[in-house]
């Protein structure tokens, strides 16, 4: 349902993206594997409508699309979770979960933002995810990391209605809310959504990616099926597994600990 | 669960009140007239207070559509040499073109908007900041107030409106006075508290309202969530223009004559309202009725100090007091208010 | 007779050719836009015209830019330079050079006692300070004893010398009063807020056309007793005065202030002539009342009173 | 050599954190684990000196310290990897990783900022952490997630000389990234320092750490010593591994997946 | 590696250069000196720049410091004033106490220093924004400087300093002028170029530059990697005094007098140089050389339409739109050399 083809992005000299294609299929799950500062975040951006790509054709339902805001791409049911982009931090959470897309009451002049609807929503949507909010008038600004990150997953999941796109979803979260998080994308995708994940972590890509595209400094390295790659290769791939397994031996001393306060 | 969450101290309902970001330039505003109320008997009269009101009320309605502005994260130099600009081309059309009052505010509030529409443009198109750009419209304005209205009349003011077809009416409207409390107020002062009535709800009750929070305490976040940002930031100035406008009409309504000089200077003055008011410089944080609060702060420490018949000479210097011990107050009011919540 | 100043030789040794048109530059020290000397800007651009010289009019309120305009008058090396000199010390310097420069010099409006020992060839107008002596004497007259001098501009010079001088001639109290003359609305209140608080007020001066309007409107709505005067004209103010609103308004006529100068240029070009001998070409003071406001009504419609 | 004992923060009406009490040793890593929004930051920033805390003692080599801002701390040899106060974005990658503690030449009024050192050593940094950044000169706010984070990250353990505090550092890194940063934490661990590491990846956690705090919503729910607790308890108590490994035969539908484009 | 990187488009050495952000300024200023020379013989003649390098010396000091403060992230809005407040006190101490000019000066200085480190203060303690804080101080300021000069000299200027002590060689070195290509040139232009090297050398290679681009970039993030943010940013505003002070004294010594409202509304234009120069408002980028250069900008615009002997009422109408296209040139220079490089 979405598709680029050849896209490349450059910021002044640097170039961040060559020569990159990849596709969004209905019901599937895209990993976007690698390196820091392989140009992830970037493809990502184009494919939300941040950046506009300098090359490459952007085909949506198979037609050429140009998004020129991320308006665009949202009116067509494609939500994305930025890395860094998150959220206002002086505004409520509330306010945040809903910008863009304000539930309204009434009509003509007397059409308002249906505030009871939204902070209900919202709190709802988020202890679906394992975050209990103690007050969602606080400002985005004074909330943890991980549940920022939870605020932005629970927005792009409540207004994502074709595609899902999500830059290292789960980086700040813990085991229990990252996993809620892989549950849910699991259900949009069975839903019949397309999802983008960008991931650093194997065991969360493997068991959910059908399709995997291995990007490095800029470049693609290829496009995997699930079927064509198996979990131990995907690990090795992201330079993972193997060296971490080592890592263990070798940070492993063994000593006796200090004494524990329990 | 929330109800009775154990990481939250608990809180009161009244201190809850608190929190409002209004509450802090409030208690300045109390403060303030409990000191000139204590320092001359006139400054309490209803005489006192519809008199200082009266310019209040001007100041108030541009100080909340410069405090949408700021929230918006713009600033607007060029709205106070535009209640000139539009004063000016009321009076000239009644005046020498013969149109009437009514039809001349409305061309005149057709080059207002244009005046923000353009200042919108700039400012979104070629991503300067506003600061410069309206620095810009506002130098250019005050040239253009000037050398039209010398070309045209061969002095620096325009006068005699009085006479123009329709002038009753709109000055009723918009000029007039009503009686309250033994005394006459200025019709102006309903405007203020409607425009501040106004953009209160659309700041806390509307998509704009929301939208406006967004790009100003983040442009880029906020495009990225879909806010047309562009789109919210030229309203937002053309909202400040219909402002200008309306101050502009008062004006001119009120004294039947406009000097090509008027209005310049003021724009400071109205961001110095809104920022007493709690609006941040910054963007993203302030209340309307915050800048409305602001503006009687700033009305009531600039007349008090007349009506306690203090050395003219020293005036700036106790208005400098007094607006610094109001934002304070208001600081330390908000303060404690997060103490209490958050 | 010969011109005054040292360096008044040099032009009679070289009279620039009648073909060629002269330029004056006229440096004043108030910001374009002020209702006082706009009627000197227009005065000598009327006499420009008549006389077929090119007229440069210039001002700032900030004598550190005033004497700069004066600087790029010299370095342009006009053929004159009217000056008004509020802070005669500040402009010594640059009017000196102008002089040394052997360009013709005339003061204008303040800075009179001063204006010889600068070098100057005449000094036309006189000090603010004797214009406010006039408005003092003559709102004594009318029985004022308590004076509110409505200040429009915080320390400005001539507003200043103006208060001073009515404070002499009055003779009574003075009391001063600052309002912002970009936001009449608010000069209204303050007036309105002064007249409430202290009853005993029973004069206002103005010092500026719209700032007199914007006193009318206090007085009136204040219920005040006090008799109003103003400095300068405009066409609300002789309405005012011709209704009696306003008791008089003090005219300097410095429509001449910026006439006469470009007039004794031309004619000091032309045919070497100083006029007044050392002395000032006084233009004033001379007042608008009653009786009077209708003749010159008119003209201060159009920018020449 | 550093200890709190019984801290608590409440920021107005929130209490983040109450009556915690930890130590961190002499080469030894202290693993703080937690929920999302626990309190593992606000602990973190009371240790490095960022809030005071508003009951409890602060005990520096058995001594009272109260530190009135994070220069204090670092003064002491505390340097740490804040969660969300990273960096500068319009300042230069170089200029970032020396703020505060510029490296200088010459002396009396002329000393100055050495530029071609700090250059060099930033660049060399973030090469030894397998970062390899275009340009130094590249204002911080341009670069990627990671490479953000790596920055902080080298700084940390270049400026840290007694205790090294790390709050999610390999959040936003790459497989090989967060490896070469475990390898430095156990290299300043054996050099000496004290190091404390928070972290949700219970495979990061157990090799390295040597003591474990648990925090569930702002207190403590019992420090553990290495030798008092076995892997598969660890992850458990992160509510991580077994559910991890249930999630994946859940999201696991063995569908073929779409065609590769390799 | 890195020098020949894949991920990186070529960049020539010439085009290296243009990212600096001066560049963006010179190319303003160029085009704005072109324009002018176009216009009149005398405003590109020796006699002419020395005409308006005057003025854009002084505002050059002014705009340096205050884009020091403002890279810092704050404002000051009594620098302007507190030139006519450290000109007003060496100007009565030396006529009316009788010390010597260089004495008068020592403690003026004391005077200024003392408003900075107040300002500075009450901004890092209260954490009130600069804006309005410095807005008290500049109107507090204001109403001393009046009502103090009233009380004292019965006027609102003091004069007669030629006849003090020391006058002569105070004269020399602030006020001075110095032969050059036939004309005389300014002293204070010295002071300028000296200002401006210092403020750039402060910036860009020492300790203390790291630390107020930090502290202006985000205060918090800075004081967490170390930064002693409060002692930074009281230094900034103690700078900006004795630039103000400088400025103040050679103001003071040229002219001999000092009038009560002097430096008023120079505020603006100081940060209005800053901006032009490409300081961003919001603090954390900027250059003094780039300020340096807005206040040449400013200069040439201001002075170069009295050369090209337009109209003067529409003197802030041409100003408004050379400001407004200097700006624009800056900026699309900024771009064409963010393309090329980063
Ligand atoms: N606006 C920008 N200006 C200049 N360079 C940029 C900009 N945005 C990104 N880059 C550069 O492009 C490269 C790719 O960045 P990107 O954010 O896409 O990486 P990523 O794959 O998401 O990395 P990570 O895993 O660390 O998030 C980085 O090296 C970064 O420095
Ligand atoms: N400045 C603040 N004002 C109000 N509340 C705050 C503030 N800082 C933190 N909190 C609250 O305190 C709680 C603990 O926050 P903290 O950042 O310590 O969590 P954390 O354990 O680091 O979580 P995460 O794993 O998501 O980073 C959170 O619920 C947060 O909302
Ligand atoms: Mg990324
Ligand atoms: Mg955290």
């Amino acid at each position: 349902m979405l598709e680029v083809r050849a896209v490349g992005k450059t910021f002044g000299g640097v170039i961040a993206l060559r020569d990159v294609s990849t596709r969004v299929c209905r019901g599937e799950v895209t990993c976007v594997l690698g390196d820091n500062g392989a140009g992830k975040s970037t493809l990502i951006k184009i494919l939300s409508g941040m950046h506009a790509p300098d090359s490459g054709e952007y085909l949506l339902d198979g037609a050429p699309a140009a998004f020129t805001s991320p308006r665009d791409a949202m009116d067509q049911g494609i939500a994305t979770v930025y890395q860094d982009l998150a959220m206002i931090p002086l505004m409520s959470v509330w306010r945040n979960f809903f910008l863009g897309s304000e539930p309204v009451l009434g009509r003509g002049p007397f059409r308002r933002f249906d505030v009871a609807r939204a902070r209900r929503v919202v709190r709802e949507e988020l202890r679906s995810m394992g975050i209990d909010i103690r007050d969602v008038d606080q400002p985005m600004g004074t909330l943890s990391g991980g549940e920022r990150q939870s605020v932005a997953i629970a927005r792009a999941v409540h207004f994502g209605a074709r595609v899902l796109i999500l830059d290292e979803p789960t980086s700040a979260l813990g085991v229990k809310q990252a996993g809620v998080v892989l549950r849910y994308i699991a259900q949009a995708r069975d839903r019949g959504l397309g999802v983008v994940l960008i991931t650093h972590n194997p065991h969360h890509a493997y068991p959910i990616g059908d399709r995997f595209l291995l990007l490095n400094r800029g470049t693609s390295l290829g496009e995997y099926g699930k079927a064509g790659i198996t979990r131990e290769e995907l690990t090795s791939l992201m330079a993972g597994g193997a060296e971490l397994e080592r890592l263990a031996h070798e940070l492993d001393r063994g000593e006796p600990p200090g004494p524990a306060y329990p | 669960m929330t109800v009775a969450d154990e990481r939250l101290a608990r809180t009161g309902a009244a201190r809850r009140l608190l929190v409002r970001p209004e509450l802090g330039a409030m208690v300045g505003a109390v403060a303030v007239f409990a000191f000139f109320a204590s320092q001359s008997a006139t400054f309490r009269s209803i005489e006192g207070v519809a008199n200082w009101l009266d310019p209040a009320s001007t100041l108030g309605i541009m100080a909340v559509a410069i405090a949408l502005l700021m929230i918006g994260g713009e600033f607007d130099l060029s709205a106070g040499v535009l209640t000139g600009t539009t004063g000016l081309i009321t009076v000239i059309l009644a005046t020498r073109y013969g149109l009437s009052v009514w039809t001349a505010m409305l061309v005149s509030l057709a080059a207002a908007l244009l005046v923000g529409f353009l200042n919108g443009l700039i400012v979104v198109r070629t991503g300067l900041p506003s600061f410069i750009v309206t620095l810009g419209t506002f130098l250019m304005l005050q040239g253009v107030n000037l050398g039209v209205t010398k070309a045209l009349t061969g002095t620096v003011q325009v006068g005699g409106l009085r006479g123009a077809e329709g002038y009753e009416g709109a000055r009723a409207v918009l000029a007039g006075t009503f009686p309250a409390g033994g005394t006459d107020f200025r019709v102006a002062v309903l405007w203020w508290l409607g425009v501040t009535a106004l953009a209160t709800w659309v700041l806390m009750r509307t998509r704009a309202g929301n939208r406006i929070f967004a790009v100003g305490g983040d442009a880029r976040a906020a495009r990225a969530a879909g806010v047309p940002a562009e789109r919210t930031k030229i309203a937002l100035f053309m909202t400040t223009a219909v402002a200008a406008w309306l101050v502009g009409s008062i004006l001119a309504l009120r004294f039947t004559s406009v000097q090509a000089n008027s209005g310049i200077g003021q724009e400071f003055v109205y961001i110095i309202a809104a920022v007493i008011g709690g609006c941040l410089l910054t963007g993203g944080y302030g209340s309307a009725i915050g800048a409305a609060i602001g503006a009687v702060i700033f009305g009531m420490a600039d007349k008090g100090i007349v009506f306690a018949g203090w050395d003219a000479d020293w005036f700036t210097f106790f208005l400098g007091a007094m607006l610094l011990l109001a934002t304070l107050a208001n600081r330390l009011v908000r303060r404690y208010a997060e103490e209490v919540r958050r | 007779s010969g011109p005054a100043g040292q360096g008044g030789g040099e032009p009679a040794a070289a009279p620039p050719p009648a073909a060629e048109a002269a330029t004056f530059a006229v440096i004043t020290h108030a910001g374009s836009g002020d209702a006082f000397w706009d009627v000197v800007k227009n005065g000598a651009e009327a006499a420009a015209k008549r006389y077929g010289v090119t007229v440069n009019y210039q001002g700032d309120g900030d004598p550190a830019r005033q004497s700069q305009l004066i600087d790029q008058a010299v370095s342009q090396k006009v053929d004159g330079v009217v000056v008004s000199m509020a802070n005669p010390d500040a402009l010594k310097e640059a009017v000196g050079k102008a002089v040394a420069a052997g360009i013709p010099v005339i003061t204008i409006n303040s800075g009179g006692d001063r204006s010889r020992e600068f070098g100057a060839i005449t000094h036309i107008g006189q000090s603010e300070d004797v214009a406010g002596r006039g408005a003092g004497e003559k709102l004594r007259a009318e029985g004022v004893t308590k004076l509110l001098c409505v200040i429009h501009e915080a320390g400005n010079v001539g507003l200043d010398q103006r208060c001073k001088g009515a404070t002499d001639g009055l003779g009574g109290t003075v009391e001063r009063l600052q309002v912002d003359v970009g936001n009449l609305a608010d000069a209204t209140s303050k007036i309105k807020a002064r007249l409430q608080s202290d009853t005993s007020v029973d004069g206002v001066l103005a010092l500026n056309p719209a700032v007199a309007v914007a006193a009318r409107d206090a007085i009136a709505d204040g219920g005040s007793k006090a008799r109003l005067a103003t400095f300068d004209l405009s066409a609300d103010v002789v309405a005012a005065v011709r209704d009696g609103e306003i008791l008089f308004a003090v005219d300097q006529q410095q429509y001449l202030q910026g006439w006469l100068p470009i007039t004794f240029l031309t004619l000091y070009r032309d045919n070497l002539n100083t006029v007044g001998g050392g002395l000032p070409v006084n233009t004033g003071p001379g007042f608008v009342t009653k009786d009077n406001a209708a003749q010159v009504a008119e003209l201060a419609q159009s920018g020449t009173r």
